[in-house]
Protein backbone atom coordinates (compact mmCIF):
# COMPACT_ATOMS: atom_id res chain seq x y z
CA UNK A 1 0.00 0.00 0.00
CA UNK A 2 1.53 3.19 -1.22
CA UNK A 3 1.69 6.38 1.23
CA UNK A 4 -0.66 9.04 0.53
CA UNK A 5 -3.16 9.46 -1.56
CA UNK A 6 -4.42 6.23 -3.32
CA UNK A 7 -7.60 4.48 -5.02
CA UNK A 8 -8.84 0.49 -4.28
CA UNK A 9 -11.18 -1.21 -6.73
CA UNK A 10 -11.64 -3.98 -3.85
CA UNK A 11 -13.39 -3.12 0.07
CA UNK A 12 -11.40 -1.78 2.37
CA UNK A 13 -9.35 -3.07 5.20
CA UNK A 14 -9.66 0.22 7.98
CA UNK A 15 -7.62 -2.08 10.58
CA UNK A 16 -4.90 -2.82 8.35
CA UNK A 17 -4.82 0.70 6.90
CA UNK A 18 -4.61 2.07 10.49
CA UNK A 19 -1.64 0.05 11.48
CA UNK A 20 -0.13 1.46 8.90
CA UNK A 21 -0.14 4.74 10.46
CA UNK A 22 0.81 3.07 13.48
CA UNK A 23 4.08 4.70 15.69
CA UNK A 24 5.00 4.45 19.04
CA UNK A 25 5.80 8.23 19.27
CA UNK A 26 2.02 8.62 18.22
CA UNK A 27 -0.43 9.37 21.26
CA UNK A 28 -3.17 9.76 18.88
CA UNK A 29 -4.84 8.28 16.38
CA UNK A 30 -8.22 9.82 14.18
CA UNK A 31 -9.90 8.17 11.55
CA UNK A 32 -12.87 8.76 9.20
CA UNK A 33 -14.95 6.66 7.16
CA UNK A 34 -16.87 7.62 4.91
CA UNK A 35 -20.14 4.80 3.92
CA UNK A 36 -22.53 4.27 1.68
CA UNK A 37 -25.53 5.44 3.27
CA UNK A 38 -29.31 3.87 2.47
CA UNK A 39 -30.90 7.42 1.81
CA UNK A 40 -29.48 10.63 -0.05
CA UNK A 41 -31.95 13.99 0.57
CA UNK A 42 -35.36 11.95 1.06
CA UNK A 43 -34.91 9.21 -1.78
CA UNK A 44 -33.90 5.42 -0.89
CA UNK A 45 -30.62 4.43 -2.58
CA UNK A 46 -29.90 1.03 -3.16
CA UNK A 47 -26.14 0.88 -4.45
CA UNK A 48 -23.80 3.32 -6.24
CA UNK A 49 -20.87 3.48 -8.32
CA UNK A 50 -17.65 5.95 -8.14
CA UNK A 51 -15.73 7.35 -11.17
CA UNK A 52 -11.95 8.63 -10.81
CA UNK A 53 -9.96 10.46 -13.26
CA UNK A 54 -7.10 8.54 -11.71
CA UNK A 55 -3.99 10.66 -13.12
CA UNK A 56 -5.12 13.92 -11.41
CA UNK A 57 -7.09 12.85 -8.22
CA UNK A 58 -3.96 10.68 -7.35
CA UNK A 59 -1.91 14.23 -7.96
CA UNK A 60 -4.48 16.23 -6.30
CA UNK A 61 -5.22 14.23 -3.07
CA UNK A 62 -1.21 14.19 -2.61
CA UNK A 63 -0.97 17.66 -2.42
CA UNK A 64 -4.21 17.60 0.16
CA UNK A 65 -2.27 15.35 2.28
CA UNK A 66 0.78 17.32 1.77
CA UNK A 67 -0.86 20.75 2.83
CA UNK A 68 -2.31 18.86 5.91
CA UNK A 69 1.54 17.76 6.51
CA UNK A 70 2.31 21.18 5.97
CA UNK A 71 -0.90 22.90 8.20
CA UNK A 72 -0.50 20.36 10.85
CA UNK A 73 1.64 18.96 13.93
CA UNK A 74 0.90 15.32 12.68
CA UNK A 75 3.31 12.62 11.63
CA UNK A 76 1.06 10.66 9.25
CA UNK A 77 -1.63 10.49 7.06
CA UNK A 78 -3.12 8.69 4.47
CA UNK A 79 -6.56 8.36 2.21
CA UNK A 80 -7.65 6.05 0.25
CA UNK A 81 -10.88 6.32 -1.98
CA UNK A 82 -13.00 2.89 -3.87
CA UNK A 83 -14.00 2.80 -7.06
CA UNK A 84 -16.53 0.91 -9.05
CA UNK A 85 -19.52 -0.19 -7.72
CA UNK A 86 -19.97 -0.26 -3.88
CA UNK A 87 -23.16 -1.62 -1.52
CA UNK A 88 -24.97 -0.26 1.16
CA UNK A 89 -22.59 0.17 4.26
CA UNK A 90 -19.73 -0.58 2.46
CA UNK A 91 -16.71 2.15 3.19
CA UNK A 92 -16.69 4.41 0.46
CA UNK A 93 -13.64 6.68 1.79
CA UNK A 94 -11.05 6.23 4.33
CA UNK A 95 -9.11 8.91 6.12
CA UNK A 96 -6.16 8.28 8.91
CA UNK A 97 -4.02 10.61 10.56
CA UNK A 98 -1.54 10.12 13.49
CA UNK A 99 -0.09 12.70 15.89
CA UNK A 100 1.38 13.48 18.86
CA UNK A 101 -1.46 15.23 20.28
CA UNK A 102 -4.80 14.84 19.76
CA UNK A 103 -6.17 18.09 18.40
CA UNK A 104 -3.63 18.20 15.31
CA UNK A 105 -5.07 14.58 14.70
CA UNK A 106 -8.61 15.80 14.53
CA UNK A 107 -8.12 18.75 12.45
CA UNK A 108 -6.01 17.39 9.41
CA UNK A 109 -8.38 14.48 9.88
CA UNK A 110 -11.19 17.06 9.28
CA UNK A 111 -9.17 19.20 6.45
CA UNK A 112 -8.54 16.10 4.13
CA UNK A 113 -11.65 14.68 3.65
CA UNK A 114 -13.38 18.56 3.59
CA UNK A 115 -10.64 18.59 0.86
CA UNK A 116 -10.72 15.64 -0.90
CA UNK A 117 -14.73 16.05 -1.47
CA UNK A 118 -14.34 19.57 -2.69
CA UNK A 119 -11.07 18.91 -4.78
CA UNK A 120 -10.40 15.60 -5.84
CA UNK A 121 -12.13 14.82 -9.46
CA UNK A 122 -13.98 11.68 -7.80
CA UNK A 123 -17.71 11.37 -9.14
CA UNK A 124 -20.47 8.93 -7.14
CA UNK A 125 -23.76 8.06 -9.33
CA UNK A 126 -26.48 6.89 -6.96
CA UNK A 127 -29.15 4.26 -7.68
CA UNK A 128 -32.73 4.65 -6.03
CA UNK A 129 -35.17 2.22 -5.34
CA UNK A 130 -37.09 3.94 -7.61
CA UNK A 131 -35.29 2.92 -10.66
CA UNK A 132 -34.07 6.50 -11.17
CA UNK A 133 -30.19 6.65 -10.86
CA UNK A 134 -28.03 10.48 -10.76
CA UNK A 135 -24.62 12.25 -10.54
CA UNK A 136 -24.35 13.46 -7.30
CA UNK A 137 -23.45 17.66 -7.56
CA UNK A 138 -23.85 17.64 -10.91
CA UNK A 139 -28.04 18.83 -11.14
CA UNK A 140 -28.60 22.32 -12.29
CA UNK A 141 -30.98 23.95 -9.68
CA UNK A 142 -33.89 24.78 -10.50
CA UNK A 143 -34.23 28.61 -9.52
CA UNK B 1 -4.83 22.17 -36.44
CA UNK B 2 -3.99 20.61 -33.31
CA UNK B 3 -5.14 16.82 -32.66
CA UNK B 4 -5.74 16.41 -29.19
CA UNK B 5 -7.55 14.03 -26.54
CA UNK B 6 -10.50 14.35 -25.30
CA UNK B 7 -11.43 12.28 -22.08
CA UNK B 8 -14.57 12.50 -20.92
CA UNK B 9 -15.76 11.19 -16.85
CA UNK B 10 -18.82 10.88 -15.03
CA UNK B 11 -21.85 12.49 -16.90
CA UNK B 12 -20.13 13.48 -19.87
CA UNK B 13 -18.91 10.00 -20.83
CA UNK B 14 -22.35 8.65 -20.23
CA UNK B 15 -23.82 11.18 -22.61
CA UNK B 16 -21.08 10.82 -25.51
CA UNK B 17 -21.41 7.11 -24.85
CA UNK B 18 -17.15 7.30 -24.95
CA UNK B 19 -14.44 7.73 -22.22
CA UNK B 20 -12.17 9.34 -24.95
CA UNK B 21 -11.78 10.80 -28.39
CA UNK B 22 -9.29 12.41 -30.93
CA UNK B 23 -10.22 15.48 -32.05
CA UNK B 24 -8.39 17.74 -34.85
CA UNK B 25 -9.36 20.92 -33.64
CA UNK B 26 -8.97 24.82 -34.72
CA UNK B 27 -9.90 25.95 -31.57
CA UNK B 28 -6.92 27.84 -30.03
CA UNK B 29 -8.39 27.61 -26.28
CA UNK B 30 -9.48 24.82 -24.06
CA UNK B 31 -13.03 27.35 -24.26
CA UNK B 32 -13.30 27.71 -27.72
CA UNK B 33 -12.30 23.07 -28.11
CA UNK B 34 -15.37 22.80 -25.22
CA UNK B 35 -18.02 25.50 -27.71
CA UNK B 36 -17.39 23.02 -30.53
CA UNK B 37 -17.71 19.64 -29.12
CA UNK B 38 -21.00 21.40 -26.94
CA UNK B 39 -22.18 22.13 -30.88
CA UNK B 40 -21.60 18.27 -31.57
CA UNK B 41 -22.73 16.39 -28.10
CA UNK B 42 -24.98 19.10 -26.62
CA UNK B 43 -23.79 18.67 -23.55
CA UNK B 44 -25.54 18.66 -20.54
CA UNK B 45 -25.55 21.89 -18.16
CA UNK B 46 -24.19 21.61 -14.89
CA UNK B 47 -23.57 24.02 -12.53
CA UNK B 48 -19.94 24.57 -12.83
CA UNK B 49 -17.39 22.75 -15.11
CA UNK B 50 -13.53 22.95 -14.67
CA UNK B 51 -10.96 22.01 -16.71
CA UNK B 52 -7.68 19.64 -17.15
CA UNK B 53 -4.69 19.90 -19.66
CA UNK B 54 -1.98 16.90 -19.53
CA UNK B 55 -3.13 16.09 -15.97
CA UNK B 56 -3.54 19.51 -14.34
CA UNK B 57 -6.37 22.00 -13.56
CA UNK B 58 -6.00 24.95 -15.92
CA UNK B 59 -8.35 27.91 -17.03
CA UNK B 60 -10.04 27.78 -19.87
CA UNK B 61 -8.67 30.96 -21.88
CA UNK B 62 -5.51 27.96 -21.38
CA UNK B 63 -4.13 27.50 -25.13
CA UNK B 64 -4.41 24.17 -26.43
CA UNK B 65 -1.50 22.34 -28.39
CA UNK B 66 -1.20 19.59 -30.40
CA UNK B 67 -0.65 16.33 -28.60
CA UNK B 68 -2.36 17.45 -25.32
CA UNK B 69 -5.05 15.63 -23.21
CA UNK B 70 -8.06 17.41 -22.20
CA UNK B 71 -10.64 16.68 -19.60
CA UNK B 72 -13.72 18.64 -18.96
CA UNK B 73 -14.43 18.25 -15.24
CA UNK B 74 -18.06 18.27 -13.49
CA UNK B 75 -18.84 18.91 -10.45
CA UNK B 76 -16.93 16.47 -7.77
CA UNK B 77 -18.48 14.36 -5.31
CA UNK B 78 -15.97 12.06 -3.55
CA UNK B 79 -16.42 10.70 -0.17
CA UNK C 1 -19.89 -6.00 24.03
CA UNK C 2 -22.28 -3.20 26.16
CA UNK C 3 -22.97 -0.07 24.53
CA UNK C 4 -21.99 3.05 26.03
CA UNK C 5 -18.34 3.59 28.66
CA UNK C 6 -16.97 0.50 29.46
CA UNK C 7 -13.36 -0.90 30.41
CA UNK C 8 -11.46 -3.82 29.05
CA UNK C 9 -8.26 -5.62 30.71
CA UNK C 10 -7.42 -7.04 27.51
CA UNK C 11 -6.48 -5.56 24.29
CA UNK C 12 -8.41 -3.73 22.31
CA UNK C 13 -9.51 -4.17 18.87
CA UNK C 14 -10.92 -0.79 16.98
CA UNK C 15 -12.07 -3.16 14.19
CA UNK C 16 -14.24 -5.32 16.10
CA UNK C 17 -15.33 -1.69 17.90
CA UNK C 18 -16.16 0.08 15.02
CA UNK C 19 -18.16 -2.93 13.36
CA UNK C 20 -21.05 -2.35 16.23
CA UNK C 21 -21.43 0.79 15.49
CA UNK C 22 -21.96 0.78 11.64
CA UNK C 23 -25.56 1.08 10.19
CA UNK C 24 -26.26 1.90 6.66
CA UNK C 25 -27.83 5.10 7.71
CA UNK C 26 -24.73 6.39 8.40
CA UNK C 27 -22.50 8.05 6.11
CA UNK C 28 -19.86 8.97 8.44
CA UNK C 29 -17.40 7.22 11.68
CA UNK C 30 -15.11 9.13 13.02
CA UNK C 31 -13.06 7.55 15.31
CA UNK C 32 -10.05 8.22 17.99
CA UNK C 33 -7.31 5.65 19.49
CA UNK C 34 -5.48 6.83 22.15
CA UNK C 35 -2.05 4.90 22.20
CA UNK C 36 1.05 4.64 24.62
CA UNK C 37 3.56 7.04 23.61
CA UNK C 38 7.22 6.02 23.89
CA UNK C 39 8.16 9.71 25.39
CA UNK C 40 6.40 12.01 27.69
CA UNK C 41 7.57 15.76 28.75
CA UNK C 42 11.31 14.42 27.12
CA UNK C 43 11.55 11.35 29.19
CA UNK C 44 11.28 8.19 27.46
CA UNK C 45 8.50 5.95 28.91
CA UNK C 46 8.52 2.41 28.54
CA UNK C 47 5.06 1.58 30.11
CA UNK C 48 2.04 2.42 31.61
CA UNK C 49 -0.08 1.17 34.27
CA UNK C 50 -4.11 2.31 34.18
CA UNK C 51 -6.60 2.03 37.21
CA UNK C 52 -9.81 3.18 37.34
CA UNK C 53 -12.72 3.58 40.14
CA UNK C 54 -15.20 1.15 37.91
CA UNK C 55 -18.05 2.07 39.46
CA UNK C 56 -18.15 5.91 39.18
CA UNK C 57 -15.67 5.72 35.87
CA UNK C 58 -18.67 3.59 34.11
CA UNK C 59 -21.77 6.21 35.48
CA UNK C 60 -19.57 9.39 34.59
CA UNK C 61 -17.87 8.04 31.00
CA UNK C 62 -22.23 6.95 30.47
CA UNK C 63 -23.04 10.48 31.11
CA UNK C 64 -20.12 12.13 28.81
CA UNK C 65 -21.73 9.69 26.07
CA UNK C 66 -24.76 10.70 26.63
CA UNK C 67 -24.21 14.36 26.62
CA UNK C 68 -22.83 13.61 23.35
CA UNK C 69 -25.98 12.22 21.97
CA UNK C 70 -27.97 15.23 22.85
CA UNK C 71 -26.08 18.21 21.75
CA UNK C 72 -25.03 16.54 18.53
CA UNK C 73 -26.52 14.75 15.46
CA UNK C 74 -25.35 11.35 15.99
CA UNK C 75 -26.66 7.89 15.62
CA UNK C 76 -24.37 5.98 18.25
CA UNK C 77 -21.20 6.29 20.28
CA UNK C 78 -19.08 4.26 22.44
CA UNK C 79 -16.04 4.33 24.27
CA UNK C 80 -13.64 1.79 26.14
CA UNK C 81 -10.69 2.02 28.54
CA UNK C 82 -7.89 -0.35 28.75
CA UNK C 83 -7.19 -1.15 32.71
CA UNK C 84 -3.93 -2.44 34.01
CA UNK C 85 -0.65 -2.75 32.27
CA UNK C 86 -0.06 -1.50 28.80
CA UNK C 87 3.19 -1.59 26.20
CA UNK C 88 4.48 0.75 24.00
CA UNK C 89 2.08 1.32 20.67
CA UNK C 90 -1.15 -0.69 22.52
CA UNK C 91 -4.35 1.65 22.20
CA UNK C 92 -5.40 2.81 26.06
CA UNK C 93 -8.81 3.95 25.10
CA UNK C 94 -11.05 3.93 21.71
CA UNK C 95 -13.80 6.46 21.21
CA UNK C 96 -15.95 5.60 17.73
CA UNK C 97 -18.89 7.61 16.89
CA UNK C 98 -21.18 7.41 13.89
CA UNK C 99 -23.70 10.19 12.45
CA UNK C 100 -25.10 10.94 8.85
CA UNK C 101 -23.35 13.80 8.32
CA UNK C 102 -19.28 13.91 9.47
CA UNK C 103 -19.33 17.35 10.91
CA UNK C 104 -21.42 15.98 13.78
CA UNK C 105 -19.24 13.12 13.92
CA UNK C 106 -15.94 14.66 14.05
CA UNK C 107 -17.53 17.26 17.29
CA UNK C 108 -18.58 14.44 19.19
CA UNK C 109 -15.63 12.45 18.81
CA UNK C 110 -13.66 15.02 20.02
CA UNK C 111 -16.24 16.42 22.86
CA UNK C 112 -15.95 12.51 24.14
CA UNK C 113 -12.40 12.18 24.37
CA UNK C 114 -11.85 15.66 25.87
CA UNK C 115 -13.93 15.04 28.35
CA UNK C 116 -13.19 11.42 29.17
CA UNK C 117 -9.93 12.30 29.94
CA UNK C 118 -11.24 15.36 31.93
CA UNK C 119 -13.63 14.23 34.16
CA UNK C 120 -13.87 9.89 34.25
CA UNK C 121 -11.57 8.46 37.48
CA UNK C 122 -8.98 6.83 35.79
CA UNK C 123 -5.52 7.48 36.38
CA UNK C 124 -2.52 6.69 34.69
CA UNK C 125 1.46 5.79 35.85
CA UNK C 126 4.28 6.53 33.35
CA UNK C 127 7.22 3.92 33.69
CA UNK C 128 10.03 5.67 32.74
CA UNK C 129 13.69 4.54 31.22
CA UNK C 130 15.51 6.17 33.71
CA UNK C 131 13.70 3.84 36.65
CA UNK C 132 11.47 6.90 38.22
CA UNK C 133 7.35 6.52 37.75
CA UNK C 134 5.02 8.86 38.51
CA UNK C 135 0.70 9.22 38.50
CA UNK C 136 0.03 11.84 35.53
CA UNK C 137 -1.29 14.86 36.41
CA UNK C 138 -0.48 14.28 40.20
CA UNK C 139 2.40 16.53 40.91
CA UNK C 140 2.20 19.31 42.31
CA UNK C 141 4.02 21.85 40.21
CA UNK C 142 6.88 24.04 41.90
CA UNK C 143 5.99 27.98 41.70
CA UNK D 1 -19.50 7.69 65.31
CA UNK D 2 -19.89 6.72 61.80
CA UNK D 3 -18.80 3.15 60.18
CA UNK D 4 -17.63 4.15 56.43
CA UNK D 5 -16.03 2.15 53.87
CA UNK D 6 -12.88 4.48 52.49
CA UNK D 7 -11.41 3.79 48.77
CA UNK D 8 -8.05 4.45 47.76
CA UNK D 9 -6.51 4.84 43.89
CA UNK D 10 -3.90 5.44 42.24
CA UNK D 11 -1.06 7.60 44.62
CA UNK D 12 -3.27 7.54 47.38
CA UNK D 13 -3.71 3.25 47.40
CA UNK D 14 0.01 3.05 46.95
CA UNK D 15 0.79 5.66 49.77
CA UNK D 16 -1.39 4.30 52.30
CA UNK D 17 -0.93 0.66 51.23
CA UNK D 18 -4.32 -0.61 50.85
CA UNK D 19 -7.03 -0.56 48.26
CA UNK D 20 -10.00 0.07 51.10
CA UNK D 21 -10.60 0.17 54.43
CA UNK D 22 -13.51 0.72 57.45
CA UNK D 23 -13.04 3.48 59.12
CA UNK D 24 -15.01 4.43 62.44
CA UNK D 25 -15.06 8.61 62.40
CA UNK D 26 -16.73 10.98 64.30
CA UNK D 27 -16.21 13.48 61.32
CA UNK D 28 -19.38 15.01 60.17
CA UNK D 29 -18.15 16.49 56.77
CA UNK D 30 -16.47 14.81 54.05
CA UNK D 31 -13.88 17.20 54.62
CA UNK D 32 -13.66 16.83 57.91
CA UNK D 33 -12.94 12.71 57.28
CA UNK D 34 -10.57 13.57 55.23
CA UNK D 35 -8.12 15.68 58.03
CA UNK D 36 -8.81 13.06 60.34
CA UNK D 37 -6.88 10.00 57.91
CA UNK D 38 -4.47 12.61 56.70
CA UNK D 39 -3.32 13.63 60.22
CA UNK D 40 -2.91 9.58 60.22
CA UNK D 41 -1.22 8.75 56.79
CA UNK D 42 0.31 11.95 55.68
CA UNK D 43 -1.43 12.04 52.13
CA UNK D 44 1.02 13.32 49.39
CA UNK D 45 -0.08 16.98 48.58
CA UNK D 46 -2.28 17.11 44.97
CA UNK D 47 -2.87 19.69 42.37
CA UNK D 48 -6.71 19.19 43.17
CA UNK D 49 -8.98 16.45 45.24
CA UNK D 50 -12.52 15.37 44.51
CA UNK D 51 -14.78 13.33 46.67
CA UNK D 52 -17.27 10.69 45.69
CA UNK D 53 -19.40 9.37 48.34
CA UNK D 54 -21.41 6.46 47.63
CA UNK D 55 -20.29 6.35 43.58
CA UNK D 56 -21.28 9.68 42.91
CA UNK D 57 -19.19 13.04 42.93
CA UNK D 58 -20.43 15.19 45.68
CA UNK D 59 -18.89 18.34 47.73
CA UNK D 60 -16.55 18.36 50.56
CA UNK D 61 -19.35 19.87 52.75
CA UNK D 62 -21.17 17.20 52.29
CA UNK D 63 -21.78 14.85 55.46
CA UNK D 64 -20.47 11.04 55.95
CA UNK D 65 -23.22 8.78 57.49
CA UNK D 66 -23.22 5.19 58.25
CA UNK D 67 -22.39 2.99 55.61
CA UNK D 68 -20.93 5.43 53.09
CA UNK D 69 -18.54 4.76 50.72
CA UNK D 70 -16.26 7.54 50.61
CA UNK D 71 -13.52 8.07 47.77
CA UNK D 72 -10.62 11.01 46.93
CA UNK D 73 -10.00 11.19 43.74
CA UNK D 74 -6.69 12.54 42.73
CA UNK D 75 -6.65 14.20 39.34
CA UNK D 76 -7.29 12.04 36.35
CA UNK D 77 -5.27 11.08 33.51
CA UNK D 78 -7.55 8.59 31.02
CA UNK D 79 -6.56 8.52 27.56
Amino acid sequence: MDAGFSFSREALDPAALARLLADDSCGALVTFDGRVRDHNEGRRVLRLEYEGYEALAVKEGGRVLDEALARFAIVQARCVHRLGPLALGEVAVWVGVSAHHRGDAFAACRYIIDEVKDRVPIWKKEFYADGDSGWINCEVRQA
Amino acid sequence: MARVRVEYFALLREHTGRGAEEVHTQAATARALFSELDARYGFPRLPSLKLAINDEFRDWDSPVADGDTIVFIPPVAGG
